[in-house]
């Protein structure tokens, strides 16, 4: 779809390239697409996204190369998987600007090039991570919780590390009661294996856990039923959503969700912004922009039914610090499980 | 150890249950002499059309009602599916393994086509798939009452129920008879007077209906949406439905084993007892076993002698 | 006039049928499907690049293509192809990321590491057929499931970069099958010499069958076991054999899709030119020949769908919907064969 | 007036070949009719006509005086007509009982009522005197055995009308005599049958009347009381048949087989199927094996040519100890074997005639070098063979086996193994299935390789061939050797009951 019934019309056209998994997959792919989505509904630009066959960087430079001759010349790639491939394509594609979410462009040696016309953009989720593990610490007071990624690629793991940290924080500065075990810190090894995230989900909760992270994609899903199959059989049991606010995928019954809170990372909102920068001629080329909690790019949901008025108010408080630098999470794993 | 096995009992279970299904569906068709590849194909229409239905009812009906009107539409869709298997190895007399796979390729296509083209997203969430429930009574026995009748999904019994009555049916009734019949000498049935088209046809039209009911329950049980996959689990009913000797307790034994093997493996990492054991081994471990299995059953393999041979009225 | 080999009738009836669906798909999601189908061609073919990367699409096929035909010849149905492609990949890669030697010397230890690797795969299977009467699909199955957490495992624990838990390292350019003589004669495309080797091997899996001693025992395996057997010819020997080399087909597919098209290794996935081989090779009427030209009309299809996808609003999986659809006619072919003989007879009877 | 069936002008088509030209038959109420012809001349096209397995292309099918459409295998049943066809359609894993009531089967409920099934087939087998275990394992029973089910399967089914499709060939002289006792029953039952047979002594002993096709044709039909069998078989080829094949005296030479004290398992599991068996066969001579299906012929032959394991005792070939050779081994010792089965063993059908004629001898000069095929070398070889043989195919050595008609295969076969001019040739069955023409050209050439002093072990279940082209003759029976007599000095009779296991002077 082009065109648009808002009035606005631009003549850019904007191109996504997936990643691995599908455009539908409560992650990055979905995210990155909404926010191109809501660029074309207010700002009228067209779209378009392409699905690579694989998850090489040949696979992504073809489909590239399509959007490019094609005449989508505003291409925005989620996942770290495209640093190789967009170092390429921004100087094979002069003219073509360049998005790259989660990653910075090199030729595989880990030096970072960013040309005039890309802009790599990083999230800070262990600031996210922390404001989750906070929320959950407080709202709950005591108990256990647990921590389910996909596979172990740097974004799922900040988000762990920094769910650790505001766990502690919690327990150290709010008087919480919240244990975290080494054994219910799990990656289980893939984004697509719904019957284990339900069974790793199950073997926590039946160990005591109560609440359960999930940085997962179709893991967490798996997860998210189980947990709403305990909480319907009289339970009290929650998840943790991640990347984008999931609490209509954990309602049950009406309105009521097991998603206690989730752990954003506003991509949406950095591909529109982007898209944004681009038409107003403010594209920030050459730049590697972090978005964090700083710049509002990280946070929890503005609303969360399942949390409590005084929760919220001590998560504000610390999203403050967070902001303000008073308080610092850190992005490496240290002495963190895992 | 007790409470490690009675906590994932209900999961291995759980898993359990769509397999068996599906490998039952398969064990109808190659007792009839038709070969199904396809039943991956099969379970992923199953689950497309489940989570179709229920995603467009449970916002207008009871979501329990919706869930089983999902399920009895998979079964429908699944066996409707199964006759483009059917007429291709019954009427055609094409490759049966050859049609299967197009199957399987079909489905997984032209599912997600579709489902983009009715919720414009290639993934069908449902709200709601079935809650586990103690059975009243049994679940207080002790030891068997925590393993088998805690947190149960109604959709177990239901199988269990199809299971045996697909044994009766298949040793009890004169349409099993004919069935297995078809399956080891159709010159003989059809000098009996049997349609052995027909009931090639039933077969697979059936193996069709299980295999997307076990489509069904794998959505609302474990998956709670469609994605257009379900990993594998297709080929490992079929690889069950070899293990378990083409017969009925046979296969629930084998999908049995599966269940608990890769729920096992899957748990490990949460469980420290497992953890010392090195992930590889345990993730390769049921398909190890199952190897072991086929040869130790190789000398008396039940196989269906006419299984896989297109059936000509005038050949011999 | 020659006599057109009924194989080549059926299999191009086939894919225009397939066509033919596709078109009705597009017509039916409102797009128009000559449109369509032009995008798709200039997709795969419009410059030299994508000339070149349409030809990188198919080398993988022909290997997988030709591994599976070969063990149709052979009377086996080879469903272990992805484990086999993973596996080889996974020597290959292993190879490269270790071995330190010239270019040439290094890329033909990385290659046969692949296609002793897949050899090794696809043995088991083999050997289970042949002694124990196992049948080679549900084998077969289990292998690549073995496969793949083989691999899952052991490239973190022994392969992996210094930022990533999920994927090799990058593999070297010494150690890489891109050569940039081909590589600047496509104008940067990711053609390799991948597509050298996958054609030297159609020649030579056409040799094996149709011109040695080797072949024509394979063959008469696979034709009729219990005739080869009578005639004193080893049948659990040519058995393993015929999945050897099968597998060792496949296996080297997985060089070039690891060493050749991409730069490493990613664990958690199973590379679908496996199962695209099953495919490839039905279509190729099993022939050496006939995969390699199949091979290049999936990579055409591939490579092309995307730039249609671009041009249209024609969904991803009619392409995917086109080749299952192909299958299928292939599969049914009698009806095809059923229909030219009809129309024999009619043209005869008047 | 009083013919229950009649089967008027028949004609059926095959691609290729008129099976049944316009072709009469009618069946009184209460007869036996033969059904005489050569192989391939139409017999069992018409009776499957009559079953409702094909329809015919023209023509008129009357059951007592009405007209029908036998539409399939229901209708003839329902109309009362039963057929017992030449190889058994029967289940092997299912019980006896199962097998006659499949198609057919007795309910209570909803389930099978397997047991009043059981008793009223005891109840028929009883009337009959056909003597059948109903819970009994097809899998676990004797030929005649299951040739006695598909007798039940018929009676169960209320059938009148019965048609035997060769029903002698598979048994024993002794079984024969029972079968056609249970025939004479039937009849007296109110029975009407139909017997196909090739065997005119048979058709002697039990028929009344008999019909005549020849190549698809009608020929005639016939009282048998009053036609004498020289008649019938002239009606039958259309020209004089010589009952028997010229063959000079010869001495046989030197040992070539040896075979001491052998045994060996059986295909199914745990059974021995050969035990403890001796045998010589000499150079010039032809040496018949003479025993009912079933009773270790096959093994001892795979035995002998390395397809089977030996359990205990030694093979020698020209004195050389071959037990453990392999298959290959035995094949370059100078063993060359026409197998029982043609299609499954014989021949790879998918080959060409002239890939087929190296079948042994591929990867030897000059068809191979290095390991490469020589195209060349394989064809001329074949194209000899072609020639010498008599082997006709459409594209010649080109032609795809399968092509090929059963007997050109056959002959084709012959040829290859005659031409790898072997010391010792095992025919085993080299005429089943093909036509008179056939027959006594193969027949002659077995003969022509004795005289050129090869060593013969010729392995049939037609007495008839056995007695005509052998030198001696071994009979087995239950895997044992019974004994061996000159061709000379024994009879039909005799070897037939050495055949059901009684040793020579037993009787006397
Ligand atoms: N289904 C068929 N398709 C084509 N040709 C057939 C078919 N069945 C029989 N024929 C041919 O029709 C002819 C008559 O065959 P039929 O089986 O009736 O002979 P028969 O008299 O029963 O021979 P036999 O003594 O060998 O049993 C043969 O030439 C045979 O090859
Ligand atoms: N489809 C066919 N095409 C060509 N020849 C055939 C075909 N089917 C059978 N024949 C030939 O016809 C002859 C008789 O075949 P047929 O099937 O009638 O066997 P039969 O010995 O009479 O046994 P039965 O009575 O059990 O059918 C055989 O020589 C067989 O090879
Ligand atoms: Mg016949
Ligand atoms: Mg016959």
């Amino acid at each position: 779809g082009c065109g648009t019934d808002t009035g606005n019309k631009s003549d850019l056209q904007v191109g996504m390239v997936t990643d691995a998994g599908t455009i539908d997959d409560k992650s990055f792919n979905q995210g990155t697409w909404e926010g191109v989505k809501l660029a074309e509904k207010d700002l009228g630009v067209s779209t378009k996204y392409l699905k690579p066959a694989g998850t090489t960087e040949a696979d992504y430079l073809k489909e590239i190369g399509n959007l490019y001759d094609a005449g989508y010349k505003f291409i925005v790639t989620p996942g770290f998987k495209f640093e190789t491939a967009i170092f390429q394509a921004q100087t094979k594609y002069e003219d073509a600007k360049f998005v790259l979410i989660d990653g910075s462009p090199h030729s595989g040696d880990y030096n970072n090039v960013v040309e005039e016309n890309t802009v790599s953009i990083f999230f800070a989720e262990h600031e996210s991570g922390f404001l989750a593990g906070v929320a959950t610490a407080v709202e709950l007071q005591e108990g256990e919780v647990g921590f389910i990624g996909g596979m172990e690629i740097p974004p799922v793991q900040k988000f762990n590390w920094g769910f650790q940290q505001g766990i502690k924080y919690a327990n150290e500065n709010h008087g919480t009661n919240i244990e975290i075990k080494a054994e219910n810190v799990v990656y289980q090894g893939s984004f697509d294996n719904v019957a284990a995230g339900q069974q790793l989900a199950a073997a926590q909760f039946d160990k005591g856990v109560d609440a359960i992270f999930c940085a997962a994609g179709g893991v967490g899903v798996g997860a998210i039923n189980e947990a709403k199959a305990r909480v319907e059989s009289g339970e009290n049991v929650w998840i943790i959503g991640v990347d984008v606010d999931q609490y209509a995928d954990g309602i049950y019954e009406g309105e009521k969700s097991v998603i206690l809170t989730s752990a954003m990372k506003r991509i949406d909102q950095a591909a529109y912004d982007m898209i944004k920068a681009e038409l107003d001629g403010k594209f920030p080329g050459g730049q590697t922009l972090n978005f964090d909690a700083k710049n509002n790019g990280v946070g929890i949901p503005e609303k969360n039914p399942n949390l409590s008025d005084d929760t919220e108010k001590v998560v504000s408080d610390v999203f403050t610090k967070l902001k303000s630098g008073d308080i610092t999470v850190s992005a490496e794993q240290g002495d963190l499980i895992k | 150890m007790w409470t490690l096995i009675a906590q994932i009992f209900p999961y291995a279970i759980a898993f359990t249950i769509p397999l068996l299904i599906t490998s039952l569906g398969g064990l109808f068709s190659e007792r009839s002499g038709v070969v199904n590849i396809g039943l991956e194909g099969l379970m992923v229409v199953g689950s497309f059309t489940g989570a179709i239905v229920i995603y467009t009812l449970q916002p207008i009906m009871s979501p329990d009602l919706a869930v089983w009107i999902g399920l009895l539409a998979a079964a429908l869709a699944g066996g409707v599916f199964a006759i483009l298997h059917a007429f291709a190895s019954i009427n055609l007399n094409a490759n049966q393994v050859i049609s299967g796979t197009a199957i399987n390729m079909m489905a997984g296509a032209l599912t997600v086509f579709l489902a983009r083209n009715v919720t414009g997203s290639g993934n069908i969430p449902i709200v709601r798939g079935l809650l586990r429930r103690d059975v009243p009574i049994l679940s207080e026995i002790p030891v068997i009452g925590r393993l088998f009748f805690t947190s149960t999904y109604a959709t177990t019994w239901l199988v269990l129920a199809i299971l045996l009555l697909g044994w009766y049916v298949i040793y009890k009734t004169s349409y099993g008879l004919r069935l297995r019949a078809c399956g080891e000498h159709p010159h003989a049935a059809d000098s009996a007077g049997v349609n052995v088209y027909k009931v090639r046809y039933i077969a697979v039209i059936l193996s069709g209906a299980f295999s997307g009911l076990g489509g069904g329950i794998l959505l609302v049980t474990i998956a709670g949406e469609f994605t257009g996959s379900v990993a594998g689990l297709g080929f490992l009913a079929l690889a069950a439905l070899i293990f378990g000797q083409w017969k009925p307790l046979g296969i629930l034994g084998a999908t049995a084993f599966f269940g608990l093997a890769s729920t096992i493996a899957n748990v490990s990492s949460v469980i420290p007892m497992l953890k010392v054991i090195p992930g590889v081994i345990l993730k390769v471990f049921p398909y190890i076993v199952t190897l072991i299995a086929l040869v130790a059953f190789s000398k008396s393999s039940q196989a269906p002698k006419a299984a896989g041979e297109p059936y000509e009225k005038g050949k011999r | 006039m020659k006599k057109i080999p009924k194989e080549l009738v059926v299999s191009l009836l086939a894919v225009v049928l397939g066509l033919i669906a596709g078109a009705l798909f597009m017509l039916f999601t409102g797009n128009n499907p000559f449109a369509g189908y032009s995008y798709l061609i200039k997709g795969g073919t419009m410059s030299i690049e994508r000339l070149g990367n349409t030809l990188a699409t198919a080398s993988p096929l022909i290997l997988t293509g030709l591994s599976i035909a070969f063990a149709f010849k052979t009377g086996l149905f080879n469903i272990g192809a992805p484990g086999q492609v993973l596996f080889g990949g996974f020597c290959a890669t292993a190879v490269a990321l270790s071995v330190n030697a010239p270019k040439p010397l290094l890329l033909l230890l990385s290659v046969s590491a692949a296609a002793l690797g897949g050899a090794l795969w696809g043995s088991v299977p083999g050997f289970l057929k042949a002694k124990f009467n196992v049948h080679e699909v549900v084998s077969s199955i289990m292998m690549n499931w073995i496969a793949y957490w083989v691999v899952y495992y052991a490239i973190p624990a022994y392969f992996k970069g210094s930022f990533l838990e999920t994927e090799s390292r990058k593999i070297a350019h010494q150690a890489s099958l891109r050569v940039d003589w081909l590589t600047k004669l496509f104008d940067g495309s990711y053609i390799n010499l991948g597509l050298f080797i996958g054609i030297i091997a159609v020649f030579v899996v056409a040799f094996i069958l149709n011109r040695t001693v080797l072949g024509y025992e394979l063959k008469s395996v696979g034709f009729n076991r219990h005739a080869a057997e009578y005639a004193g010819i080893s049948v659990n020997k040519n058995i393993i054999l015929a999945m050897m080399i099968s597998g060792a087909l496949a296996g080297i597919g997985g060089a070039i899709i690891y060493t050749g098209n991409a730069a490493n290794l990613q664990i958690g996935i199973v590379p679908t030119q496996g199962f695209d081989g099953i495919a490839v090779s039905l279509l190729g009427a099993n022939t050496p020949i006939g995969v390699l030209a199949s091979a290049i009309f999936f990579g055409l299809l591939y490579s092309g769908k995307g730039f249609m996808n671009a041009m249209t609003n024609i969904p991803p999986e009619i392409a995917d919907t086109i080749i299952a659809t192909i299958i299928y006619f292939a599969a049914t072919s009698v009806l095809i064969e059923r229909g030219l003989d009809k129309l024999k007879r009619k043209r005869r009877g008047n | 007036m009083d013919y229950v069936v009649e089967m008027l002008n028949i004609r059926k088509e095959f691609p290729g070949i008129v099976a049944n030209d316009d072709i009469t038959l009618k069946l009184k109420k209460g007869e036996i009719h033969a059904l005489l012809g050569e192989n391939g001349a139409g017999k069992s096209t018409l009776m499957s006509i009559l079953f409702g397995l094909y329809q015919a292309d023209r023509g008129q099918i009357r059951v007592n005086g009405k007209d029908v459409n036998i539409s399939n295998p229901n209708v003839a049943n329902e109309l009362g007509i039963g057929m017992v066809h030449q190889h058994f359609k029967l289940v092997h894993n299912f019980t006896v009982t199962e097998n006659i009531i499949l198609g057919l089967e007795p309910k209570r409920g909803l389930s099978v009522d397997v047991k009043s099934a059981a008793k009223r087939v005891k109840e028929l087998s009883e009337q009959y005197g056909l003597n059948v275990d109903p819970n009994a394992k097809i899998e676990d029973v004797s030929v005649g055995m299951q040739q006695r089910v598909e007798i039940l399967k018929m009676l169960y089914r209320n059938a009148d009308i019965l048609i035997f499709d060769e029903p002698t060939a598979v048994l024993t002289p002794q079984e024969i005599e029972d079968l056609m006792k249970i025939m004479r029953n039937l009849i007296k039952e109110g029975k009407s049958i139909i017997l196909i047979t090739h065997k005119l002594k048979e058709i002697k002993a039990v028929a009344d009347r008999c019909t005549v096709i020849r190549r698809g044709k009608f020929i005639g039909t016939v009282d048998v009381d009053s036609t004498t069998k020289a008649q019938m078989a002239e009606m039958m080829v259309g020209r004089e048949v010589l009952f028997s094949v010229e063959k000079p005296d010869k001495e046989a030479g030197e040992v070539i087989l040896k075979l001491d004290k052998v045994s060996v398992k059986s295909n199914r599991e745990g059974v021995v199927a050969v035990k403890d068996f001796s045998l010589e066969v000499k150079e010039g001579e032809i040496l018949g094996l003479a025993g009912v299906e079933g009773n270790g012929q096959s093994e001892l032959v795979e035995a002998i040519t390395g397809l089977k394991d030996i359990v205990s005792g030694k093979i020698f070939i020209n004195g050389k100890d071959i037990s453990n050779f392999s298959i290959r081994e035995r094949i370059n010792s100078g063993i060359a074997h026409i197998p029982e089965d043609r299609q499954k063993r014989g021949l790879v059908l998918d080959y060409t005639i002239g890939q087929n004629m190296v079948l042994e001898i591929y990867d030897r000069k000059p068809f191979s070098e290095r390991g490469l095929l020589n195209h060349n070398a394989i064809t001329e070889y074949a194209q000899q063979i072609v020639e010498d043989f008599d082997v006709r195919a459409g594209q010649g050595v080109e032609s795809v086996a399968r092509s090929l008609s059963g007997g050109n295969q056959q002959k084709a076969i012959v040829g290859r193994e005659i031409e790898l001019n072997p010391d010792l040739l095992i025919a085993v069955q080299p005429t089943r299935g093909l036509d008179v023409g056939s027959i006594e050209y193969i027949h002659s050439r077995l003969i022509e390789q004795r005289n050129r002093g090869k060593a013969i072990l010729l392995v049939s279940l037609e007495l008839d061939e056995v007695l005509n082209l052998s030198d001696r003759i071994a009979i087995i029976n239950s895997g044992e050797l019974v004994g061996i007599v000159d061709a000379k000095d024994t009879n039909e009779n005799e070897i037939g009951l050495m055949m059901a296991g009684i040793k020579r002077g037993d009787t006397d």
